[in-house]
């Protein structure tokens, strides 16, 4: 039995991914929370983005909308949506973390609709928002999300967001900026990332207490296996005091 | 042109600049007092079946007010542009405004979760759809701004959200690599709430702008709500701050508190309870309608103005906390 | 033997041009003088624009620059480049008042080179500036210039800046914003403006103590001629001193 | 992609949007202290043969210092973005610093009228040229700065201008209308002049903005010169008011009234009398080259700095006079 839970355990993950001195398009919740910590913890020069125009800001406590006020908060620059998505299509946006509904083996992603008739969805979500647009532009796209056969499938309703769409080189050849995409997958179970040529999610780190093979019992496509499996090692004493004492108190995003 | 592939969505308004031009040609830039009330201007300016654009970001200095007065007047058979549009989109939807929308995000509150009832009317087939990015609709507003047709961009290639748009691929002749062009989005009415305007609509805003600069200019008619009315001496006195001038806009509506329940930057924060309350409302009214019309009368149909619905909802002393809040002063929480 | 000179005959011709509540674009000079002529005297609410990014000033001396800090003194707005050129494309700037080394007889103005080679030129001009753009941009384009063969010539050395290009219907086909083009032509002797089908130069008003043989003697290609020429009211007493004593007092513009 | 007309003109940048997305993508974004003298930012920053693009509008707000100090350094061969450049063109051909040039205004200095040295070097042979206009060339900026490989614009079209250019004639997917597509133009090095930065290069500016907000976005290195240095924490209580991020800029010099002689908006005036002589000595120099020469050794090559220049030149007398000037104070004329 262990004193965290799956989403301390996933921030923890991400949050050791950002290194300083990088930029990353954030959303609310989960990914802001992770690179709040890694500002406290060991980049304090990450360069935190909001695609409605917050940019670099002094975060005084978690913004609950990408426009929130709290996303300007003594900001080194407050603009608009095209100043920040044209940073990153210039390539000046190292990170993105996204989410969605359904997620397949290229890392494609889904938030618009689940069912098999686009004009008669069984359920209408809310679309791209700024994920499409992140995930072409930033060089590095990463997902924090549970790990279920529910999220994790064989086909995506409807793709999104670009992952490595068909895989190989299918995505090289569409025109999106040349050498972006899916980097790592972060779930309550493992860190996954994509076997270079295939483009196909790869199992490289197991998280505490997990097997790869309960990552492929709730996984709904076959994961590849890294040579070499590392632990992914749980979130540290200091992790979970910043996280819970400093960045998120009312448990707003890790009481979930 | 060669155009390499094409989305299947519709085009809902005219992308040609010449006939943008025309109505612009029209547009009155004489710097008159144009200050009338919300109820006198949505009456003037916004009309069954146009295309409307509301600024801000959702949940974020939207011109909240307006659009219950839209609500009241049983505006019908409108266009909108859903880029991030959330708690004005949750109220357009009480009213069911609009028949067809251009969706870059809807439905959902951000972190709040879903708006039932805004789910519901995207669902009940009521409503023709096409599909875009935040970006990519940014872009549309942009290129109108621009006086032009079309912008280029880098995103939605090789997704649903690209087939399922109205956008087209082609190929860039100065470098063989493949775009996305993006039609221009002229709307005929904008509604944007901003801090600061002087009578004339020259105005301000401070926090995020989102695409208020080129909504405001791409848009045939352009409604100002703001919190306060200053001189036109202070613009002058800076006019590096002038974000939209005076040409660009035809209503000017003294709001105080007109963003509410959404933040609006440095002068108060969203009121969470209330939205919460909403949403719960809405949910109970998937089983149960007439809690929903009722919740929705009081709120909303039966409220003369803005300030009869902020006096519903706790008057000064919730706005007084929200500031506070806001500004993150007295130990707010 | 007259108590005013021709470029105080220009401006004043010019301002009488521009209705209130109008946007007009200037440059220096001439086409600023008349415009803050127009404002002190019939239309108060005329709204200057300056390509560099000024917008409605209260002009406080006459600018010697285009982007001279006098351009966004008590301005509306005070911006750049894309922002003012894109309101001239969008259809909001009314009149623009240019100037050029040449001019042909459907209003092509020359502002780049003179002579018959581009890459041996005779003399090597400035070029476009916000010349094309405005004369592509602004509804009505007017030019104020002295009657001359050297300004007036059969053919440009280089067409800078678009007339009604080669007449007709030659504009419309190219793909400019559509009913845009050359409105009136003021100089020292006349008015014109340009016959509706054929778009040629035509003389519409003499000013006082010219004839239209003296206008075609000074123009280097065949004039047509209006049925009715009225004749152009010299400058009144009000307009010269509003122009000596208030806009130019040291004869920067009116001296020349 | 069906290109219906296009310029002969030559392209003296690579419009690529990924190849520049390479370089950024090693551009720094660590927020370090990047104080240097111009000295030592042009040593490190300009590059011979490399493509230079200036801020400001030719007679205001232009990196004046800089140029001097490139000048003194004497580089060569380098590109240069000719988008209305005037008192800093003038300076720039007095060290024939460029060999390919991008025109939209260069030679005259406005209403002063032409550098009678710039035309004999613009005459002589010696630069490559291709033609563009203000507006179009501030285009080529925006379509870097949003990082896509063109943009479309509705002017040049029917011209010489075009004829000369390096644009390309395409027909609208959308609407059938014909557009001048215009080449992104990604500088290898900028250098803008503002009125205050902090020590890691976030900017802001006052009075006409012109190109600066693209140019520095769009370029690979930048240098920012400043009239004065101000504390971050001034930068970060109005985040609104930085037109320019840290993340674009490389270096940061301290240079007070490093716009002189031309005009900087709120500070000083341009100092209309020295301007004038350098016109009248460069008239002289063309039947005279040594009377120039000795004049540009004393106001240029000689100078250990800008501030030796202003001394040259009146000092910080003649500074007061042009502030007095520039706020209309004291009956100054």
């Amino acid at each position: 039995m262990s004193d965290y839970n799956m989403m301390e355990m996933m921030i923890c993950a991400a949050s050791r991914e950002l290194e300083d001195g990088s930029t990353v398009g954030v959303g609310t919740g989960a990914p802001c929370a992770a690179a709040m910590l890694a500002q406290k913890l060991h980049s304090p020069n990450l360069i935190i983005i909001f695609e409605a125009g917050g940019a670099s800001p002094l975060i005084p406590e978690m913004p609950i909308s990408v426009g929130d006020s709290r996303t300007t908060w003594k900001a080194i620059s407050a603009s608009g949506m095209c100043e920040v998505m044209e940073m990153g299509c210039r390539g000046q946006i190292d990170y993105t973390f996204l989410g969605g509904a359904e997620l397949d083996m290229y890392g494609n992603l889904n938030s618009t609709m689940i069912g098999t008739d686009y004009h008669k969805p069984k359920v209408r979500l809310p679309g791209s928002g700024g994920a499409n647009d992140f995930a072409s532009f930033c060089w590095r796209m990463m997902v924090m999300t549970p790990q279920t056969t529910k999220r994790f499938v064989e086909k995506v309703s409807y793709c999104t967001t670009p992952g490595w769409l068909s895989g190989g080189d299918s995505r090289a050849k569409t025109g999106l900026p040349k050498g972006v995409g899916p980097y790592k997958i972060l779930t309550n179970m493992a860190i996954m990332d994509f076997e270079p040529e295939s483009k196909r999610m790869r199992v490289i780190a197991l998280n505490h207490g997990y097997s790869f093979r309960d990552v492929q019992e709730n996984c709904g496509f076959e994961l590849l296996q890294a040579k070499k499996l590392s632990e992914n090692h749980p979130p540290t004493k200091e992790e979970l005091r910043i996280l819970r004492e400093e960045i998120d108190p009312f448990r707003y995003v890790i009481g979930r | 042109m060669e155009v390499i592939e094409q989305g299947v969505g519709e085009l809902f308004t005219d992308p040609d600049a010449d006939n943008a031009r025309a109505a612009f040609r029209q547009k009155s830039r004489a710097m008159k007092n144009k200050v009338m009330s919300i109820k006198e201007a949505v009456e003037k300016y916004v009309h069954d079946g146009e295309y409307l654009a509301i600024g801000g970001f959702g949940c974020n200095r939207i011109p909240a007010a307006a659009c219950h007065e839209i609500v009241r007047q049983g505006k019908k058979n409108m266009g909108f542009a859903g880029n991030t549009s959330t708690i004005d989109f949750e109220i357009l939807c009480a009213g069911e405004v609009f028949d067809r929308c251009d969706i870059a995000y809807v439905i959902a509150l951000e972190a709040r979760g879903l708006s039932p009832m805004a789910r519901r009317y995207m669902e009940s087939g009521k409503v023709k759809i096409c599909e875009w990015t935040n970006y990519s609709l940014a872009v549309r507003f942009k290129a109108a701004s621009a006086g032009v047709s079309f912008y280029p961009a880098r995103d939605m290639m090789g997704t649903d959200s690209f087939k399922y748009s109205a956008a087209k691929m082609i190929e860039c002749p100065f470098t063989g690599t493949n775009y996305v062009l993006l039609p221009a989005l002229y709307p005929d009415i904008a509604i944007l709430h901003v801090h600061e305007s002087d009578v004339y609509g020259n105005c301000r805003i401070r926090g995020i702008t989102m695409s208020d600069y080129d909504i405001a200019r791409a848009s045939k008619k352009v409604i100002v709500t703001c919190e306060r009315l200053i001189s036109t001496d202070e613009i002058r006195n800076s006019p590096n701050e002038t974000i939209i001038p005076f040409w660009c806009v035809d209503a000017v509506c003294e709001i105080p508190y007109g963003c509410y329940p959404a933040n609006m930057a440095g002068e108060y924060y969203s009121d969470e309870l209330h939205i919460k309350e909403w949403l719960r409302v809405e949910k109970e009214g998937g089983k149960n309608p007439e809690v929903l019309k009722k919740f929705l009368d009081e709120q909303i149909f039966s409220c003369e103005d803005h300030f009869e619905y902020i006096q519903k909802n706790g008057g000064m002393a919730k706005m007084q906390a929200l500031r506070q809040k806001e500004l993150l002063l007295n130990g707010a929480k």
